[in-house]
Formats: C-alpha cells, sequence, structure tokens
C-alpha cells in the first residue's frame, strides 16, 4: 500500500513535534473541579462547594498562598465520565490549575486515571469512596489522592457495626446498582468472610426505585436483622417506606451515601438509622468547625445543618483545600510535580480528622482518612448526629 | 443558485481535512498556546461524535427512520472495542473491525422490528432497545465491570505508533481519527448520491412508489440500518481508544437523544448537516456551561428555539434558502412533448416473439372483509395496445390496477404476463416481471431531483454491488454514467431534460405527471398501468399524454389506462373494458362503448336524460 | 404466598400511576395523533408544585388543586404552542424533539428553583399501612389503580353520556366531519390536552406522597407510561390501563423471579416482542394501509 | 339575483402545486336548489371544501348570507347556517345514530336549545328508518341508511344553506330514487340546496339551476331542464367532440 509510508511519516512528524512543545510550565494558582452542577444529584457538586469555596476564602484572607490568591474553576460533568475528563483537560490544559478536586461519582474518577496521568495533574476526591480510584489494578498510582471514605476500609466497618446489632448476627447487604454500589460488594464479601460472619442476603435496587417491598421480604425471610446498606438518600426513604409495609425493621448501618436529607422526607421513620461518615454539622461542634459552619450559612444564606445534605463530603472538601494550600507552601511554587511531593510532607490538624502525614508514599495510604477517623452517625428526631448524642449507643 | 453535492462534498472535505490536518500545530506556526490538549480532544469528540450523527443522517435522512436508540449501538462498538483489546489481546486494527461488524449486526437485527412498525412506534422499539442494552451493561459486572466500567484499556497501536491524542505522546489519535472522519463523510456521500442512497431515500418519501419501481423497502431498511450501526460501532471503538474507560454513562438515552437532535438540528438528510449540528450542540454544551445549574434549561431553550425558528435544521433551511433564491434567477423551459430519441431505442424496446396476449385475467376477485369490490373480472390486452378500463367511481377500476401491480392480493382469479403466471407476487416482483404503474394521487419522491427520480425506476438494473458502489469502483461509475444518460433520455422524452435538477416536488402538476411516467418507463416495462394519468392536467397537456401513450404504444408497450376523462379514452384507446360494481358490464372498442346504454346509465344513472335517452334510442 | 401478594399489591401501586399518565397519552393522541413527550413533566408538576404551594402556606387541598390546574392550563399551552403549529406537518420528528425540549426545560426548570431533591408531601393515607399477613401497602397507593380506573371509566362516561364528550369522540375519529358539525376540532384537541394534563398532575399529587416529590420523578414514569399505551394500542383508553397495571404487576414478578436490577433489561424486552408480535398494540386497532 | 344566500367568485383551490379549481364562479339564490355536475376529478368536491371552509382556498371570495367568509373554518360557517353533507358521507360509526344526529346540532345542544328534540323527529319524520336504528351503531348502517344519516345530521343545526357533495357514492339506483326527491322535497319547504353529483341525470332531474365542471373550472352553466336537452352535457362526459 502507497499510504502507508505516508502515514508514517506524518505519525513520526506529529511525534516528534509533540516532544518539543512538551516542556513543563508553572501551572496557575487554581483549583479545578469536576462534579455534577445539574441533573438529580447537582446538589453534592452545588453543596461541596459551600466548603470549597470557604476554604478558600479563608487562604485568601489570610494572604493566600505563596502570595497568590487561589481561584476555583468548577466545571459540571453532568455525572457522565467522558465529560469529567474533558472538565479534567480543560483544567488541566487550558485553565492551567496545580491541583484538581473530584465529585460525587465513583466511575467519573476511574475514567480520569489516565489523563492525569498523561497531563501530571494532581487530583484529590472529596466524596467518592471507590477502592479502584485510589487503589489501581496496575499497582501505581502517582496522580490520585483522596480526603474521604474508602470502601475496602468500610467496609470491615460498617460489617462490624451490624453484626453488632443483629442479636442472631445474621446480616444482609442491600445496594444500589451503581458503580459504588456493586465496587463495595467483595468488600463487604471479603470483609464478612474475614470477620466469620454470615452475609445471609444480598438484594440490589435501581436508582430512582420507589418500591423495594419484594427485596425486603427476601432479606426477612433470610433471617437479616441488621442491613449493611449502600445507597442514597432519596432510595434510602423508599426503603424505610417499604419496611414500614411490611413491618420490618431491621437495623440499618448505611454508607455515607445517606445525607441530611433522609431525615426531612422520612420524618419519624429514618429514626435510628446508622450512616458511617466522617463528620456531621449536627450536635455541638467544636469552635472551628462551628466557625465554618458558621461562614457557610453566611456566604450562602443557609439556614443550619438541615441545607447540608453531604455532612461528611463538605468536611472532607473544607479539609482537603486546606492540605492543599499547605501542600503548595511546601512545594514552594505553584508546581504540579512539587505539589504531588509535598502531599506526602503535609501535617495539618483538619476539622475531620489530624492528618499526620496527610497521604504516604504507599498506594494504600493516598487516602489521607485511616478508618480510625471513621465515625457512626444516627438519625434521631429527623437529624443525623453523633452516635453518642443520641440513645443509640457510642462509637 | 445551487451547489451541486459532489462540490459541495469536495470542497468541505478539502477544506475540512486541511483545517483539521494542521490544527494541531497551530502554536507552532501562531505562537501561543492554542490549542491545548482541551481544545483537541474536545474537537476529537465532536468528530467521534459526527461519525456517529453521520450515521444515523443516513437512518433518519436517508430511510425516513427514526432511532432513539442510537448511543446504544455507539456503546455496542466501544465496549466489543474495549472487551477485545482488555480481554483477548486484540490491537487496534482487529477490535475496531470487530467493532464495525459486531455493530452492524445489532444493526440488522434492530431493522427487523422496522419491517413491522414504523414511526412512533418503531421510535418505542428503539427506545427499549437503548435502555435494555444500559440495564444489561449496567448489572453484567463480571462480563462489563458494571458501572465500574472498563477501565486501563491499552493503548492501540498504529503502523508501531501508540494512539496518543495530545501533545504529550503525539498526535496520532487524532489523525487516526481525522482520517475515518473523512471516511464516513465520503462514504455519506458515495452512498446517498449512489443508486442505493437514492432507494433509500425513495422507501423514506413513499413505499408505494419505490415497490412499485422494485425496490425492495425491506431491504433498503435493512441496509440504512446495518450501515447507520456500522458508523456507530466504529465511533465507538474510536471513542473508546480515546476514553481508554468506557462504561454504561456515557450511552444513555439522553445522549441518543442529543445525536438525534444533532441530526435533526443539522438538517437530516443533507451532506453537511451531520457536521454542522455535531459542531453546534457539542459546543453549546460546553458553551452553557457558563449558565452552572441553569444550562441545560438555557440547552433545552436553545433546542426549541431553533426547531422552532428552523424545522429543516441548519443546512436543510440554508440550502432552502439558496434554491428558493435560485428558483427565481433561471426560468426553465418545457420542451415539447413526446420527444422521441435514438437513445430510448435502448429503453423501451419492443418484445420480439410477443405472445397473444400482454396481460391476461381470469375470474379475478378481490374481497375486503364482506365487499366484494373486484368480482371475477376477465381481460386480456393484446401486446402493444392501449386498454382502457373505465367505469363510475367505485367501480373497482383501481383494486384491478392494484392487484396487477402486486399491492392488493386476489382473494380468487389468476393474472398471467406474457404467457407467465405471476398472480398474488408482491409489488417489487411484480416490477421485476415488468410492470410498471403510475398512481392517482401521483406518488413523486418530492424531495428528490427530477432526474433522481428517474433514476430510481433503474434501480434493479444495475450490476455492481455495494462495496463497488460505495468506493465508486470503474464499473459502478460506468453504470452510473449509463444510467444518467438514459434517464436524461426518457426526460428528454416527456420534455422535462431542463428541470432535471429541480427538486421533484416543485414542480407544477402537469409535470409531475410527466415525470411519473418517465419513471415508470425506467423500469423497461412490458406492461405499462396508468391510473387516471390526465387527471388534474389541462386540455393541451392531455392531448401531450395521448400521443405519448401512442407513441409508446407503437413501441410495443402493452397500457392499461384508467381513466375518467371520457375524451381521452376515446382518443386513445384500442379497447374499452368497463367496470360498474366490481363487475364488469361491457367490454369492446370505444366507438361501441360510447353508445352503449349500459355505460350510459353507470355513468349518468338510469333515469337517462332526454338527451342520453334519445341517443340511446337512435 | 406472602411474597407474590405483596408482588401484586406494589405492582398495582406502580401500575396505578403508570395507568393515570398513560390515559393522558392515550387521550391526547386520540384527538392530535400527536406525542406530547412533555407529559412526563406535567406529571411531576403535581407533585413539586403541591409541595411548593405548600412551603408558601397553602393548605394541601388548595395547593393540589391549583397544581393541577396549572398542570392543565401547561397542557394547553402545550397544545397551542406545541403541537398545534407542528401537527399540520408531516414531520413528525420535528415536534417529537420540540416536545422533548420542552420537557427538558421544564425539569431543569424545577431543579434550578425547587432544587434537585426530592422533597416530601405529606398525606395521612401514607402513614400507617394495611398488611395482609407479611405483605402491606399504604393506603395511598392503593388510591392510584382506584383513581386510574375510575379516570378510565369516568372518561368513558364523559365520551358516551356528555355532549361534549361525543364531540371529543367525533374530533378522534374524523376531524374535518367535526369541523362540518360545528365542533371546533382545535379547541376541542386544546381541552383534551388540558384534561391530560390535569389527570396526569392528579397523579403526580397522588403518587408524591409515598415517592416524594422531585423535579426528576417525571422521566422515566413519563417514557414508561408511553411505551406501556403504544404497546397497549394508545387509542384504547381501556386496554391503556389494563396493560398499564399489567405490567406494573410484571415488573414486580421480575424483579421477584427473575432479578431486581435486571428488571428493566427484561421488561423492556418484553416490551419489543409483544410490539412485534402486535404492530398495532395488543389492544389496537389494525389501519388499512391505502395505495 | 340580488341577495343570493351563497356567492363565489374566482375561487381556487389548490394542493401544494396542484391546482384542483381554477377559478370559479357559482351562485346560490335563497330558496334555489343549485347543481353541479362534472366527471370525477372535475374540480367539484375541491370546490365544496373551500366554500365549506374545510379548506382554506387559495384565491378569490366567497360570501354567505351577506358576509364575506373567504377563510372561515368548517365550524364557523356551521354557525352561520351553512352545512355539509361531505363526500362519503363521513358519519361517525362508533356513536348511535342519534348521538351521531346530535352532533349535527353541537352548538345548540351545548346552548341547550329545547328545540332539537323536535328537529329530530322531524329528521326521523324524513327519514323512517332511521328511527328503527335510532340506538344502533352507526357504523352498522348499510350505505344507504348512512347517507340519510348524513343528511339527518345536517338538517339538525338548522341551515340557511345545505351542500351535499356526491349523494350518489356508491349508492345503488333504489336507494337514489329514494334520496333525490327528499332532497327535493327540503327544498320545496323552503331550505337552499347546494349538490354536487357526478350522477348528472339525478341532478338535472332535481335541481333548478346547474353549472357543468370540467379541469377545475365551470365550463357551462344554465336552467337545469335545459341541460337535461342539452347535448353538450353526455358530450362532455363521454367524450364526444361537438
Amino acid at each position: 500500500m502507497t499510504l502507508t509510508p505516508t502515514l508514517r511519516g506524518l505519525f513520526a512528524a506529529s511525534v516528534a513535534v509533540a516532544s518539543l512543545s512538551g516542556a513543563a510550565k508553572a501551572a496557575q494558582p487554581c483549583i479545578g473541579a469536576s462534579w455534577e452542577l445539574t441533573g438529580a444529584l447537582a446538589h453534592t457538586g452545588l453543596q461541596i462547594r459551600y466548603a470549597v469555596e470557604v476554604a478558600i476564602d479563608e487562604i485568601n484572607a489570610a494572604g493566600g498562598v505563596l502570595g497568590e490568591q487561589l481561584v476555583l474553576r468548577a466545571y459540571d460533568d453532568q455525572g457522565e465520565p467522558a465529560r469529567a475528563v474533558d472538565n479534567a483537560l480543560r483544567i488541566g490544559e487550558q485553565d492551567e490549575c496545580v491541583v484538581m478536586l473530584g465529585g460525587f461519582r465513583t466511575p467519573n474518577a476511574i475514567a480520569l486515571r489516565e489523563p492525569l496521568d498523561e497531563m501530571g495533574l494532581p487530583w484529590v476526591g472529596v466524596i467518592s469512596a471507590g477502592t479502584r480510584v485510589i487503589e489501581h489494578e496496575t499497582g501505581e498510582n502517582e496522580w490520585m489522592f483522596r480526603v474521604s471514605m474508602k470502601d475496602r476500609w468500610v467496609a470491615p466497618f460498617l460489617v462490624e457495626q451490624a453484626v453488632a446489632r443483629a442479636p442472631s448476627g445474621r446480616i444482609g447487604l442491600f445496594y444500589e446498582a451503581t458503580g459504588w454500589g456493586q465496587g463495595a460488594v467483595p468488600d463487604v464479601v471479603a470483609a464478612a468472610e474475614a470477620q466469620g460472619v454470615e452475609l445471609v442476603a444480598q438484594e440490589t435496587f435501581n436508582i430512582a426505585d420507589t418500591d423495594m417491598t419484594a427485596q425486603l421480604i427476601r432479606l426477612r425471610d433470610a433471617g437479616a436483622e441488621a442491613l449493611v446498606f449502600y445507597g442514597v438518600d432519596r432510595e434510602a426513604d423508599a426503603i424505610l417506606r417499604s419496611m414500614e409495609r411490611i413491618d420490618y425493621r431491621p437495623t440499618i448501618v448505611s454508607a455515607w451515601g445517606i445525607g441530611g436529607q433522609l431525615g426531612n422526607t422520612a420524618g419519624a421513620l429514618s429514626e435510628g438509622v446508622l450512616v458511617a461518615g466522617t463528620f456531621s454539622w449536627w450536635g455541638e461542634l467544636e469552635p472551628r468547625a462551628q466557625a465554618v459552619l458558621d461562614a457557610m450559612k453566611e456566604r450562602f444564606n443557609l439556614a443550619g445543618p438541615q441545607d447540608l445534605l453531604l455532612p461528611s463530603g463538605t468536611a472532607n472538601a473544607y479539609d482537603a483545600v486546606h492540605i492543599i494550600a499547605r501542600a503548595l507552601e511546601i512545594a514552594g511554587e505553584f508546581d504540579r510535580e512539587k505539589l504531588r511531593d509535598a502531599f506526602y510532607e503535609v501535617r495539618h490538624e483538619g476539622i475531620v480528622a489530624v492528618f499526620d502525614p496527610a497521604f504516604e508514599r504507599t498506594m494504600e495510604r493516598h487516602d489521607a482518612i485511616t478508618p480510625d477517623a471513621y465515625r457512626l452517625f444516627a438519625f434521631h428526631n429527623g437529624v443525623m448526629l453523633p452516635l453518642d448524642q443520641t440513645p443509640f449507643g457510642t462509637n | 443558485m445551487t451547489v451541486s453535492p459532489r462540490l459541495a462534498v469536495g470542497l468541505t472535505l478539502g477544506i475540512g481535512v486541511a483545517v483539521l490536518a494542521f490544527l494541531p500545530y497551530w502554536s507552532d506556526v501562531f505562537g501561543g498556546r492554542f490549542p491545548t490538549s482541551f481544545e483537541l480532544r474536545i474537537v476529537l469528540r465532536v468528530m467521534i461524535m459526527a461519525i456517529v450523527v453521520i450515521g444515523l443522517n443516513v437512518l433518519v435522512g436517508g430511510a425516513g427512520l427514526v432511532s432513539l436508540g442510537h448511543a446504544a449501538l455507539y456503546g455496542f462498538g466501544a465496549h466489543v472495542a474495549a472487551l477485545l483489546a482488555l480481554r483477548a489481546g486484540f490491537g487496534f486494527a482487529p477490535s475496531l473491525v470487530a467493532a464495525v461488524l459486531g455493530t452492524a449486526l445489532v444493526g440488522a437485527a434492530l431493522a427487523y422490528p422496522s419491517v413491522r412498525v414504523r414511526g412512533v412506534y418503531l421510535a418505542v422499539i428503539t427506545i427499549a432497545f437503548g435502555l435494555v442494552f444500559v440495564n444489561v451493561l449496567r448489572e453484567w459486572v463480571s462480563f462489563t465491570g458494571g458501572a465500574s466500567g472498563l477501565a486501563g484499556i491499552p493503548r492501540g497501536e498504529v503502523f508501531g505508533q501508540r494512539l496518543s491524542p495530545g501533545r504529550r505522546d503525539g498526535f496520532s489519535l487524532y489523525y487516526v481519527v481525522l482520517f475515518f472522519l473523512a471516511l464516513a463523510f465520503v462514504l455519506q456521500y458515495t452512498l446517498m448520491y449512489s443508486r442505493f442512497g437514492r432507494a433509500m431515500r425513495a422507501t423514506a418519501m413513499s413505499e408505494n412508489a419505490a415497490q412499485a419501481l422494485g425496490v425492495s423497502v425491506i431491504r433498503m431498511r435493512t441496509l440504512a440500518f446495518v450501515l447507520s450501526a456500522s458508523f456507530a460501532g466504529l465511533a465507538g471503538a474510536l471513542f473508546t481508544n480515546l476514553a481508554l474507560f468506557v462504561n454504561y454513562e456515557t450511552f444513555q438515552f439522553t445522549q441518543s437523544i442529543q445525536f438525534l437532535l444533532m441530526t435533526i438540528l443539522g438538517g437530516a438528510g443533507t451532506l453537511l448537516g451531520p457536521l454542522v449540528g455535531t459542531i453546534v450542540v457539542f459546543f453549546a454544551t460546553v458553551l452553557l456551561q457558563a449558565f452552572e445549574e441553569w444550562q441545560t434549561f438555557a440547552f433545552g431553550a436553545l433546542l426549541a428555539l431553533v426547531l422552532f425558528v428552523m424545522p429543516k435544521g441548519i443546512v436543510g433551511s440554508f440550502e432552502a434558502w439558496l434554491a428558493s433564491r435560485g428558483a427565481k434567477q433561471r426560468m426553465r423551459e418545457t420542451a415539447e412533448w413526446p420527444h422521441w430519441t435514438p437513445e430510448l431505442n435502448a429503453v423501451i424496446q419492443p418484445l420480439e416473439n410477443p405472445p397473444a396476449a400482454a396481460l391476461e385475467l381470469r375470474g379475478l376477485t378481490l374481497r375486503f372483509g364482506g365487499l366484494v369490490a373486484v368480482n371475477k373480472v376477465d381481460l386480456a390486452a393484446k401486446p402493444g395496445a392501449v386498454h382502457a378500463l373505465i367505469g363510475p367511481n367505485g367501480a373497482g377500476k383501481s383494486s384491478v390496477i392494484n392487484m396487477i401491480s402486486g399491492f392488493y392480493t386476489p382473494s380468487e382469479g389468476s393474472i398471467r404476463l406474457l404467457g407467465q403466471d405471476v398472480t398474488a407476487r408482491d409489488s417489487a416482483a411484480m416490477a421485476a416481471a415488468g410492470v410498471a404503474r403510475t398512481f392517482q394521487n401521483t406518488e413523486l419522491f418530492g424531495a428528490m431531483t427530477v432526474l433522481e427520480n428517474v433514476m430510481v425506476g433503474f434501480h434493479t438494473r444495475y450490476e455492481a454491488n455495494l462495496i463497488q458502489t460505495l468506493i465508486r469502483a470503474p464499473r459502478a461509475r460506468w453504470e452510473e454514467a449509463r444510467v444518467r444518460r438514459e434517464a436524461e433520455a426518457l426526460l428528454d422524452f416527456v420534455g422535462l431534460r431542463d428541470y432535471a435538477d429541480e427538486r421533484a416536488g416543485a414542480l407544477p402538476f402537469g409535470h409531475q405527471r410527466r415525470l411519473e411516467i418517465a419513471r415508470a418507463l425506467a423500469l423497461q416495462p412490458r406492461l405499462l398501468l396508468l391510473d387516471e394519468p390526465a387527471a388534474g392536467l389541462t386540455h393541451g397537456e392531455i392531448e401531450d399524454l395521448v400521443r405519448l401513450i401512442r407513441v409508446l404504444a407503437e413501441k410495443g408497450l402493452t397500457i392499461l389506462l384508467v381513466e375518467h376523462h371520457v375524451d381521452m379514452i376515446m382518443a386513445v384507446s384500442d379497447h374499452v373494458t368497463v367496470l360498474d360494481y366490481g363487475v364488469v358490464i361491457a367490454s369492446g372498442p370505444p366507438s361501441e362503448i360510447q353508445d352503449d346504454p349500459r355505460v350510459i346509465e353507470a355513468y349518468f344513472g338510469h333515469a337517462a336524460p332526454g338527451a342520453a335517452a334519445r341517443k340511446a334510442a337512435e | 404466598m406472602e411474597a407474590n401478594l405483596q408482588y401484586v399489591l406494589s405492582g398495582l401501586s406502580i401500575g396505578g400511576v403508570y395507568a393515570m399518565v398513560a390515559l393522558g397519552f392515550s387521550m391526547m393522541w386520540s384527538v392530535a395523533k400527536a406525542a406530547n413527550f412533555t407529559h412526563g413533566d406535567v406529571f411531576m408538576l403535581g407533585g413539586v408544585l403541591t409541595v411548593s404551594l405548600m412551603a408558601l402556606g397553602l393548605p394541601i387541598w388548595i395547593a393540589a388543586i391549583l397544581a393541577i390546574l396549572i398542570a392543565a392550563a401547561a397542557g394547553a399551552l402545550i397544545e397551542r404552542f406545541l403541537v398545534r403549529p407542528f401537527n399540520r406537518e408531516a414531520n413528525a420528528i420535528g415536534w417529537m424533539l420540540t416536545t422533548i425540549a420542552i420537557g427538558v426545560m421544564m425539569e431543569s426548570f424545577g431543579t434550578a428553583t425547587y432544587g434537585p431533591l426530592p422533597q416530601p408531601l405529606p398525606s395521612p393515607l401514607a402513614v400507617t399501612p394495611l398488611r395482609f399477613g407479611g405483605a402491606g401497602v399504604f393506603p395511598q397507593e392503593l388510591l392510584l389503580p382506584v383513581v386510574a380506573v375510575l379516570a378510565m371509566l369516568g372518561l368513558r362516561l364523559f365520551q358516551t353520556r356528555t355532549h361534549f364528550g361525543r364531540a371529543i369522540r367525533a374530533v378522534a375519529a374524523n376531524r374535518v366531519a367535526a369541523g362540518l358539525m360545528g365542533i371546533d376540532a382545535d379547541r376541542v384537541t386544546m381541552v383534551v390536552f388540558a384534561a391530560a394534563g390535569g389527570l396526569g398532575a392528579l397523579a403526580g399529587f397522588l403518587i408524591a406522597p409515598v415517592i416524594q416529590a422531585s423535579t426528576t420523578m417525571g422521566l422515566v414514569i413519563g417514557l414508561k407510561a408511553f411505551m406501556i399505551a403504544i404497546i397497549a394500542g394508545i387509542t384504547n383508553a381501556a386496554g391503556v390501563v389494563t396493560m398499564a397495571l399489567a405490567f406494573g404487576v410484571v415488573e414486580r414478578l421480575i424483579e421477584g423471579y427473575l432479578s431486581t436490577s435486571a428488571r428493566d433489561a427484561f421488561g423492556f424486552t418484553l416490551m419489543i416482542l409483544v410490539l412485534l408480535a402486535f404492530p398495532q398494540g395488543v389492544f389496537g386497532r389494525k389501519e388499512v394501509s391505502k395505495v | 339575483m340580488s341577495d343570493p344566500i351563497l356567492s363565489v367568485s374566482g375561487l381556487k383551490v389548490s394542493y401544494g402545486p396542484i391546482t384542483a379549481v381554477a377559478g370559479v364562479d357559482i351562485e346560490v339564490g335563497r330558496g334555489e336548489f343549485v347543481g353541479v355536475i362534472g366527471s370525477n376529478g372535475a374540480g367539484k368536491s375541491s370546490a365544496m371544501r373551500a366554500i365549506s371552509g374545510v379548506l382554506a382556498p387559495a384565491g378569490g371570495a366567497i360570501r354567505f348570507d351577506g358576509a364575506d367568509v373567504t377563510r372561515r373554518k368548517s365550524h364557523e360557517m356551521v354557525a352561520l347556517g351553512l352545512a355539509m353533507v361531505p363526500e362519503g358521507r363521513m358519519i361517525f360509526g362508533d356513536q348511535t345514530v342519534r348521538e351521531n344526529l346530535l352532533l349535527g346540532g353541537f352548538s345548540r345542544v351545548m346552548r341547550s336549545d329545547p328545540e332539537v328534540e323536535d328537529d329530530i323527529e322531524r329528521a326521523l319524520e324524513l327519514f323512517p328508518r332511521l328511527r328503527e336504528r335510532l340506538g344502533q351503531m352507526a357504523g352498522s348502517l348499510s350505505g344507504g341508511e348512512q347517507q340519510m344519516l348524513a343528511i339527518a345530521r345536517g338538517l339538525i343545526s338548522r341551515p340557511k344553506l345545505l351542500v351535499v357533495d356526491e349523494l350518489s357514492l356508491g349508492l345503488a339506483p333504489k336507494i337514489l330514487d329514494l334520496l333525490f326527491p327528499i332532497l327535493a322535497d327540503l327544498n320545496a319547504k323552503g331550505l337552499s340546496i347546494l349538490l354536487v353529483e357526478q350522477m348528472a341525470s339525478y341532478a338535472l332531474a332535481v335541481t333548478q339551476r346547474t353549472y357543468v365542471m370540467e379541469n377545475g373550472r365551470v365550463l357551462f352553466s344554465g336552467p337545469s331542464a335545459e341541460l337535461a336537452e342539452d347535448d353538450r352535457v353526455l358530450d362532455a362526459y363521454l367524450g364526444r367532440k361537438h
């Protein structure tokens, strides 16, 4: 074929030119973000932004980082991985931000692996808890960090808490059919096995389903007394109503997907639902956290904790921005590679946990929050409180 | 003025490929940072989507079928490529080919429903298909990774180069995608402006007329679905190589809507529409990010606005505007007709050994439920004769024509054509056997040109296959040129040569009738059925029509004529059969029929007025 | 046994929602031969507007009635400005996309103002469930299939017993002939769209206490209801309601015996197969093609 | 005619590029019975559809009962007093005979006009066969009965002018012998009628004046009695040169 040499030449040329223009440039003092601002999960992006902006305001008010004011460049990915990648490139190549924050969905984070590697752009997740976001099958993760929970660590925690509340020790798994829910299954199964616990049934539900009675009947018939739950407020509400229909009341021990909205919609039915997380804005707060809450209320016209539907996510995001700022100071310039290396040096006392250091060089410890900072929260009188402020036990 | 499609495609291709090929090197020439990997990725994404939309345009704009599940076909290709690369270690080229072929097969399966249902029913089936596909992807975790998707897909290689999308490692993927986009664009042109594309568009505009010209509607729909799916599969495989991660979320219902929107917004059925539509819609979604939580609203508003203002799409409206200007600029000349030219000897050839009867009906009967529309009709038409079939409204004339042309299946009786039994064949088979027809309410392919209309009539006489046609092999070119010559000769014959590139739907009515006859003649028929050809014509036009029919009969063509204009029947026919209430009430030469009291009664009512009664008595 | 009873109860409940929305599609299709894809969003208005109006301090009944009236007005406006101008043309894709576009606008307007999260709509009938052995259902849920069947019967009575109802049937059968009777077919069509909108909003209002009122609640239900109407034979109201209730139960049975998460895959495949077996819908009448 | 009930001048009707009616003048006097005859495709029905508001004319003017009604819709024309018995009858097959009759007086019934029942009674007297079928679905009627119903239905709106389009379509002569005299009778009682008919002999026998149409134009017109003796009519039908 006569075309072949021509194409070969063209390719070779393109590679040559590309390597010429590949020289590193200083990044801008901006924090990029790709999360959902429209659609059914729009509140996830919008609410995390509250915490991020408040943190950035604090830092800028104190003189910024390395004498520069930080700016936020947030884009909507509509929950679609390909758009998240579009946004990452926009942040990395057009805006030339020094770092990027992640959003709600695990698949969107997984889709970013390659592009982040190619751009050499540090990424910090603040919600999506999928294990594979940080622990890549390749065994290598240079650029992705997280200040949130990790499903592989959450699972043993949830199983342990559920078993403690099931007199017979028989527990069930009930999860949403999404990347997050499905991704958690192996972790939960492994955790149950490790703890010698019988997982009597596994059931799934679809996003936006409104009637889970059939699954609950099967869980009941299997004898599950406590349920490890992966899902979010809307479906949890449907499940509580379905439980009410058939008068079946196992204890629900949920991963962090449930936020404050459940108390609003399910009312009394939410009483006693347990949720794992890193933080709650309800109840008595330490002074620094109270100040953050006040700042968010002030700036975004919030009524109070009831408007913060992702309590852990917002708190994580707040800490993440501060960790980034510290790391930049350590790096000494707006350089992505130096920022990444500085992440391993950062020590910071956040509102969620004490990060000492924030990250370590093992892939496993690209997660800043370790299981000892995981907490259980419980719904009581329609609000989600730290467990020890409720009648449902202590952490 | 009108731009020829060939020129438009050539220009777009030349300029487009040059600009896009140069784009990555923009900053090397002009300095600055443009384009960053972000901008290049956006261009890549637009190019990939444009390939899907070109495919969808073949389906929607070509075959007139709506698919609201195209994202699933795109996703199918993406997943085939991803799974083969990830699990079977396939390289770029083999996984791409497998994705195209696999998706084409799915397309063939999807075509099946279109045979039975269409319109909104077909749309529902394609919606359901898309939803099932997404559901399966999400739930078959062990195979597709579920919502976590397939990650870590290895980069493919072409000519030993890793396919890279951006600055860091070169632009090889960019050029590969550009190549395939250009290919898809060219194939769209060679398809749409080939006999297959014409036949496809013909089935969309009038199933009946297409069938009557021997074009199998089922085959054309299947072809359209298969090709459309192939494009989607190709784009899917390219997307996989760009994203290196696939999960179902990219291929959901909203994406199908967006593809359809791109198609309609650009202008369904136009060559440039898919490109324009994809660019506009995609950039709109990027630019509308400025509206933050209002962006979806802004998108909907933009969409509604464009659909209101430009229902034909951007390119379609522009073309219509160009055409409207063109119409004012040039007056076309209607030539005298019929105009016999020597070229026509190749098209209309006399029979060598004509049998005694060209058409023979025996006891032909048609029942609809309890109603007998045609009752034991016998009729024999001699070769080269003009045989008229007349009768009052509702007498069953059209039913007879519809049975002979295969649109209705006779309840009883037989139809013999040139001595061969052809009873109960379908319309395309009747066309193949040599029966051509026109329709009472002219069924032209309105959005096609006059010349294209006639060329559809030649569909069954081509020999070049699909591949030869798409790559414009010499044989296909030669054949196309021959058909064009013969079609032009036919237009000459009916005096419409000067209108060849005019839209058929824009012709004055009389010209539409002539065109329909020319198109029917393109089949090289042995029997021509004319269903009320004079309805709506002026006196002068009817006289011309009479001459045309006589010329055709002299050339040995048998003609069965259904007509109300009795003066015309008397002038043109050799034999007249009169139907009333589905029964033959008289049959004979026109002069006899004219004074037959039964005929007068059938037309006038039994209380014949004085004049008629007197005539009858004479 | 308990589980089977539960499947039927739950199925009838969701089937009732499908039925009311599908009935609206059927009504609109009958008079205008048009599929109005904003209908799912009009359904959403019933729930979301009631909650919003209650937040302004209106009592629930006033809020619900206002929401239904607003939805009816929306239905009428959609007919006047989206369906009527496009219906004159053969280009069916155009208005299909236009109604989809307006649907997108309605939903995103709601999401931007009302918020993306579901809000509760309290109802005394959604507090204490009725229990049948181990199965159970809220009275509110049983209301849905009952109202759907009543709506269908009411519609039939209205169409056979009242003069205006007969005019609706006349318009559905033959617009030209209806015009020659002195019936303003456009106005009748508009009234039917308004009624369908009101009915959809009523369904949204009735189901909201069970599923919470959210701006995204209309998308899937609207799409499914439309598909159900099509496979039932969209002009046959009784057939549409029957199919909707049956489909609701079938969905639950699929969840019970085959797979919860692959419910839609099975359900939609079933729809495709049914439509292939009955191209005009199960209860639909065959249209005779003309040459 | 000093004050015609209907006066059509220069009427044009086209379907896209196809011209069906190319400039037609027709007049119907008050109380007059006028026929329009011509072979199929002559444009008669298209003209009637324009007059009754089913189609918008492409040109020309229509005056009815002293007012310009050129672009009025069909339901407005009914309100003004023009009723049409359409070609092909167009009865509502899935409604009963009685319901069809009520629909004929749609706006009167909506106003609860008490005299509607009387009018229905009168229509049933005119067509006793309909009385026997009153509760039956109209779709189950024979062709002739359907045509009776279509006429009866047209009368319920109390029209000033009744337009009848192709009365004879698909009907046996026996039925026509029954129907035409009824029209004549209605006219005798004062109703203006415009009858479009292919079966010229019937039309010429009952009407007072007739227009002969061909190719979208009026060829000639005159008193029906004269035209009945005029060879040109039959020639126009049978294609004999004159």
